[in-house]
């Protein structure tokens, strides 16, 4: 049983292993400035966690094979070094691991989170309420309009609450199902929950981020290839979680203009 | 009032009649039986769940026969809502984490042998320890009442995060009683735990038998120890974070609730909130709640895997400090679940780092029992095989773990089936293996009869593969980008192969889940039926092998043990073979300890 | 568009079970309903989210919260006597209100105090049918598509707003009344409440962002009134 | 005989010491649980002070003499115990002095837990209920929370109180001293959440 044990211990952890060797489920290709970064860093940290998944499968495979009901007689032996050297070397590799990791992971997290947006960045605002997202635009005088909760009307389309009846500010704004984008702009989204948590998550951006109610929040991201990709919610907000979805349409800069003086025409 | 029992306590005589033998018995044995009967229930229970979730999951929209009973307007006609989905997901998490991982490992074989380790009559607080059982038995009984109001149990998650747990019912089905049936629970439940721990640490610190100093507590001991000075410090911290919840619930207070929220057309009466307040306050006993779990099941096996190799490891020194280290660390790492939830991306970096040092006294543990292994001589049965097989999960949980400790990397992966998978294989599976290896272990100490071992090895074989062919794809999945908590998936992304690897991991979890049923008709055919065991069957160190099997209602009789040895004198040449009890005065002859 | 119909014959199916309900022949109010002012612009509902739903229309749908016809006139305004009839008991039938391309049809449905309500789901996709009443009862079901219809009743008469949680434009109306004089305005703006007894009746027209009117009828014999009811249309 | 022993009654299983050091152990444990718990709603607390809407409650001033009642009981319960754990014997007139002072303590203790009801009273007077605001919230759950431990003390030194009267008993010196011990943590934690309202709320 101990020899099976070992042998079933070997293929599992080859099985394992070869989905991520043979890339068969792979990340989505890469559509942002920063992605790069954490792709690096995750094929990075996928090497050492997957080496030492392996190998220590393999080990223990090993030792079972070796050490399991032994002959009588046959002398115990005991690890050469014994536990200094199991310190010391998980000390050493895993500290050293670390560092590199925690530093290269630095760099990726405040490519996201430490540089400013520039100043030209085209600012976008996105409510999340259950269950679907809503993106504004401040039209053609570039300002938004307040955000006025009482005044949400959903069944009227008025999902931010906005007032134009009082601010002129609010009537060009423009209000979209869908996120579009122009392509290799930088788009600052000021994010907005409408009632409970929701996230924001497109993983061929490889941006997540969590709308907080109450707490508003801004990401920026530049987008460098055109198409259509969904927005999905991470965040556990109620019954229709699952399907609270939108999508970025990344746009050429004509396009996206030309979207634009439609969305103000049917205003 | 605690004095008064533990007077009791040992005064008491033999307990008189079935409630106060098997009831309201103040018998440490007889409560850890209990817990062990409750987790038992509760394992069953959430397995079903999740087998009704992920037989919806690959099969959406389908009639489930028989579900209609379980709910009408949950599963209308037998097709599953999507808040029933939640429902049930929610259900399923709390009764594993709380009622489950929380009580096996520790509340239920901790009460049992720990006493019985250091060498004790009995807990230092037996009334305390009976009010801690039925303390949990009351809030397992609220939370399974949420299956049967109308409203239908919470469907926010075992984590609950306000503001959508605490708005009431505009947050949907089950938010009006269920959640508040869910935060009464999770309440009662930390008084429970919080008079258990507090029993577990006053036992081993002042009822120890004559010459069991500290460091001659078996490693099992140890672990319990250090998981209840950890969920001492956890669960006072919840209980406060639960009352806070309800009060927002129900008084209208504004703790978690922001100001300006429209939910269902209605605009909330509340202002200022914080809803990240919730998750800081919840992680914080949350993240430690991973080690509450894990920490015993580690003691187990080390104490377990050391008898089975007939040698002691190369230093248990290092496991019991690489535990505390874990323990202490615990508590500086919980932000590492809120690295993308708007928390200031500063903090995340600085969560970061003592997660990622976390691996170290882990890795150091690993080393240790593979090193241990090389050269041994591993005795191969139920018990040493759930042990092996603990040792194989915690590296496959852990190096996972590696992804998530890391924010950059977290962007992409929080919230998807990676974090399922991780979660499960570490806190779940590893966790349930250490409870599994106890079993078949102490199982002959705790009846008198030995578990059938080919039963026990028909039933690691099945979960073991089992296991891992549910919880790795589960990686795969997240990789690809698959989000959790989906009652079923409209994403474009679930193309053909991703929805055949669900299907995979479904049947997977159906058949692993069958094989629990070998588990549970062994254990009670051997009740009754198995093969009479002798006092030491394993030929053991510890103090809880010179007791008879099932031990008497005082543990030691008149007598009162002493400690002569550490607690693992294996590969000696004793006068009964290989190795020294702990309590026997003759000197081994060794070849170095 | 292919909901104006259906509408339509919802209308037409309405009114003639009220004749059909009818015992002696009486009077009959007949008119019109309509606005002054310019009326909010209703815009296109954006449905990506659900592409099931939006793949069934060519052009998207318009909102339906201010439905207005040529020459000024307004649909779904339900008139309804809201004073001089007894009470009636709920007719047997039930009154079927159908989720179909994330809509609700009718947008408007009229129904009598506890008379049964029959909701059905005809997409490939689950709604979630979410009554807002502040008399009746409140519950909040969701509907798998191929689950059975959901039978419910009111037993308060008042106009309760519907909402699908999941698909946020959903929005609808029930109309609980308490006898069996009513009518929904069509897309002329046009309604007809039949066989009523001779009397004094109060005729109240109710639109779900224009409020209510009334006007007192006197009816005798089986003469035929003609009222209208002109509500003050707002832009924003 | 009506003499009865306050001492250790020195059950046969276990040393009687390694029993009363586990009931110590266990009352400086509890101690440190309730700390910590009201530690998480400081903690809280700190967080909404940070959040738009905390405003500003004026404490009723009755707090000020409840605190000196609760300060005089720790004094009370102090003597009650010197002269009672001392004593050997009940009706000993120093053990008489010392029940004499337990029941001062229960009488403080009483007036204690009136006064903050007293002290609810005025705010709610003030028009402060529990959900006004942040501030009334916080007050009203601290309170609250303390009166509920203090209630708890209350019945052991009732029961004790009890067992005292009724003389010929015997009970632990232990239980009383970890009583007393329970008694001035309540009084310190009392003075700390009073100073955290006066300062935040």
């Amino acid at each position: 049983m101990g020899k099976l044990f070992a042998v079933v211990l070997v293929i599992v952890a080859l099985v394992s292993a070869y989905p991520i060797i043979a890339n068969k489920y792979g990340m989505p290709e890469d559509i942002s400035t920063h992605g790069h970064l954490i792709d690096d860093q995750l094929h990075e940290t996928m090497w050492e966690a997957g080496l030492s998944f392996v190998g220590a499968q393999l080990v223990l495979a090993f030792f079972i094979w070796s050490f399991t009901n032994r002959k009588a007689g046959s002398p115990l032996k005991s690890f050469p070094g014994g536990a200094k050297v199991m310190v010391i070397a998980a000390v050493l590799l895993v500290g050293t691991e670390i560092l590199a990791l925690g530093v290269f992971g630095q760099k990726a997290w405040g490519s996201v989170y430490f540089t400013p947006p520039k100043a030209d960045a085209l600012q976008i605002q996105a409510q999340a309420g259950q269950f679907a997202y809503y993106f504004r635009y401040p039209g053609a005088d570039g300002k938004f309009g307040g955000l006025h909760p009482d005044k949400i009307d959903e069944g009227n389309q008025n999902y931010f609450g906005l007032d134009p009846a009082n601010e002129p500010e609010a009537r060009d704004d423009i209000v979209s199902g869908e996120l579009v984008v122009p392509v290799n702009k930088e788009i600052q989204l000021l994010m907005h929950a409408k009632d409970v948590g929701h996230s924001f998550y497109v993983r061929e951006l490889r941006i997540q981020q969590d709308f907080v109610p109450g707490l508003d929040l801004a990401i920026h991201f530049t987008a460098t290839k055109i198409g259509r990709y969904e927005i999905v919610c991470t965040q556990l907000c109620g019954l229709g979680h699952y399907n609270m979805k939108a999508y970025l349409n990344v746009k050429s800069p004509e396009d996206y203009e030309k979207w634009l003086k439609e969305q103000a025409a049917a205003l | 009032m605690q004095e008064t029992s533990a007077q009791q306590a040992h005064v008491h005589a033999p307990p008189e009649g079935f409630i106060r033998k098997y009831v309201f018995s103040l018998d440490h044995k007889v409560i850890g039986k209990q817990y062990f009967a409750l987790a038992l229930v509760a394992v069953f229970v959430g397995m079903g769940l999740s087998w009704l979730m992920r037989i919806h999951l690959v099969w959406p929209n389908s009639r489930i026969p028989g579900l209609e009973l379980l709910s009408k307007v949950g599963a209308p006609g037998g097709v599953m809502t999507p808040e029933y989905y939640l429902s049930l997901l929610t259900m399923h998490g709390t009764l594993m984490v709380f009622f489950v991982l929380t009580n096996a490992p520790f509340a239920a074989l901790g009460n049992y042998f720990l006493p019985i380790q250091i060498g004790a009559e009995d807990m230092a607080f037996p009334r305390f320890n009976m009010m801690s059982f039925w303390t949990t038995f009351v809030a397992f009984v609220v939370l399974i009442l949420a299956f049967f109001i109308p409203d239908g149990p919470p469907i926010a998650g075992w984590t609950s995060y306000a503001p959508l747990s605490a708005v009431g019912k505009d947050a949907g089905p089950g938010m009006q009683w269920g959640e508040s049936l869910w935060g009464l629970s999770i309440a009662i439940f930390c008084i429970g735990s919080l008079l258990g721990s507090l029993n577990f640490i006053a036992t081993t610190l002042d009822l120890r038998a004559k010459g069991m100093t500290l460091m001659r507590m078996p490693i099992s001991t140890w672990a319990w120890f250090i998981t209840s000075c950890i969920s001492l410090l956890a669960f006072a911290v919840l209980l406060p974070a639960c009352i806070l919840l309800v009060l927002d619930r129900h008084a209208g207070t504004s703790f978690f609730i922001p100001a300006g929220l429209i939910i269902s057309d209605r605009a909330q009466p509340h202002a200022g909130g914080s809803p990240l307040l919730w998750q800081h306050l919840f992680w914080f006993f949350g993240h430690p709640e991973v080690y509450i779990a894990i920490l015993p099941a580690m003691g187990i096996v080390s104490h377990i895997l050391i008898n089975s190799m007939r040698k002691p490891l190369l230093s248990a020194k290092v496991i019991i400090y690489s535990m505390m280290s874990i323990g202490f660390l615990s508590y500086m790492v919980w932000g590492h679940h809120m690295f993308v939830s708007g928390m200031n991306p500063m903090s995340s970096l600085a969560f970061s780092f003592p997660t990622l040092t976390i691996t170290i006294p882990a890795t150091v543990m690993t080393l240790i029992w593979l090193g241990s292994l090389y050269g041994a001589n591993i005795q191969i049965n139920s018990a040493s095989l759930f042990s092996l097989g603990f040792i194989s999960m915690f590296v496959s949980g852990g190096v996972s773990g590696f992804f998530l400790a890391q924010p950059s990397i977290d962007i992409y992966l929080h919230g998807t089936y990676f974090v399922v998978g991780h979660f499960h294989l570490v806190m779940g599976v590893a966790a349930l293996f250490g409870v599994f290896s106890g079993t078949y272990f102490w199982f002959p100490k705790m009846t008198g009869r030995m578990m059938n071992d080919s039963w026990g090895k028909l039933h690691f074989l099945i979960t073991f593969i089992g296991a891992y062919c549910i919880f790795m794809p589960f990686h795969y999945l997240g990789l690809v980008g698959n989000v959790r908590r989906y009652s079923s998936f409209v994403n474009d992304f679930m193309g053909p192969d991703l929805m055949a690897l669900h299907k995979f991991i479904t049947i997977s979890a159906l058949v692993t889940g069958a094989a629990q049923f070998i588990f549970l008709f062994n254990l009670i055919h051997s009740r009754f039926k198995g093969a009479p065991a002798s006092d030491n069957p394993w030929n053991a160190t510890t103090l809880e092998w010179s007791m008879p099997s099932p031990p008497p209602w005082n543990n030691f009789g008149d007598r009162h043990p002493i400690v002569y040895h550490d607690p693992y004198q294996y590969g000696v040449r004793g006068l009964k073979g290989d190795f020294v009890m702990q309590d026997s005065p003759e000197q081994a002859i060794t070849s170095g300890d | 568009m292919q909901f104006k119909q259906v509408v339509l014959t919802g209308m037409v199916m309405l009114s003639t079970s009220t004749l059909a309900f009818a015992g002696p022949s009486g009077g009959t109010i007949s008119g019109k309903v309509t606005y002054e002012g310019t009326p909010a612009k209703m815009k296109p509902i954006d449905m990506s989210k659900e592409p099931s739903c939006a793949k069934m229309y060519s052009t998207p749908p318009l909102a339906e919260t201010v439905e207005t016809g040529a020459g000024n006139t307004l649909a779904y305004v339900v008139v309804y006597v809201s004073a001089g009839a007894p009470d009636d008991a709920a007719p047997s039938a039930a009154a079927v209100f159908t989720q179909k391309g994330c809509r609700y049809i009718p947008h408007v449905l009229p129904f009598q105090v506890n008379q049964e309500l029959k909701i059905q789901n005809e997409d490939q996709t689950s709604h979630n049918i979410h009554p807002l009443p502040k008399l009746n009862r409140e519950w909040n079901k969701s509907q798998p598509p191929g689950s059975p219809a959901i039978t419910e009743k009111y037993d308060k008469a008042e106009f309760i707003p519907v909402k699908c949680n999941i698909h946020p434009w959903m929005h609808g109306n029930f109309a609980v009344l308490k006898n069996s004089h009513y009518a929904v305005s069509n897309e002329a703006g046009a309604f007809s409440l039949a066989n009523l007894p001779p009397g004094k009746y109060t005729i109240t027209a109710w639109q779900e962002s224009y409020g209510e009117q009334s006007q007192d009828v006197t009816i005798s014999g089986s003469e035929t009134k003609t009222i209208t009811f002109v509500f003050k249309a707002k832009p924003y | 005989m009506s003499t009865a022993s306050i001492i250790n009654p020195h059950p046969a299983s276990l040393p009687s010491s390694s029993a009363d050091r586990a009931s110590r152990s266990g009352i400086w444990l509890g101690l440190f649980t309730i700390t910590m718990s009201f530690a998480a709603f400081t903690s809280a607390l700190f967080v909404r002070e940070g959040t738009s809407d905390w405003g500003h409650i004026v404490l009723p001033s009755v707090l000020y003499f409840n605190t000196f009642l609760l300060l005089c009981s720790s004094g009370t319960i102090e003597i009650a115990r010197r002269s009672l754990v001392g004593g050997r014997v009940i009706d000993s007139p120093k053990s008489r002095k010392g029940t004499i002072w337990l029941l001062f303590t229960l009488v403080l203790a009483l007036a204690f837990c009136l006064g903050q009801y007293m002290a609810w009273q005025q705010l709610r007077a003030q028009g402060f209920y529990l959900a006004t605001n942040p501030n009334s919230s916080f007050f009203y759950v601290l309170t609250f929370m303390h009166v509920l431990h203090l209630l708890a003390g209350i019945a052991v030194l009732a029961y004790l109180t009890g067992r005292v009267l009724a003389s010929h008993t015997t009970f632990r010196r232990s239980l009383f001293e970890n009583t007393a011990i329970y008694w001035h943590f309540l009084g310190i934690l009392w003075v700390y959440l009073f100073v955290l309202c006066r300062m935040k709320l």
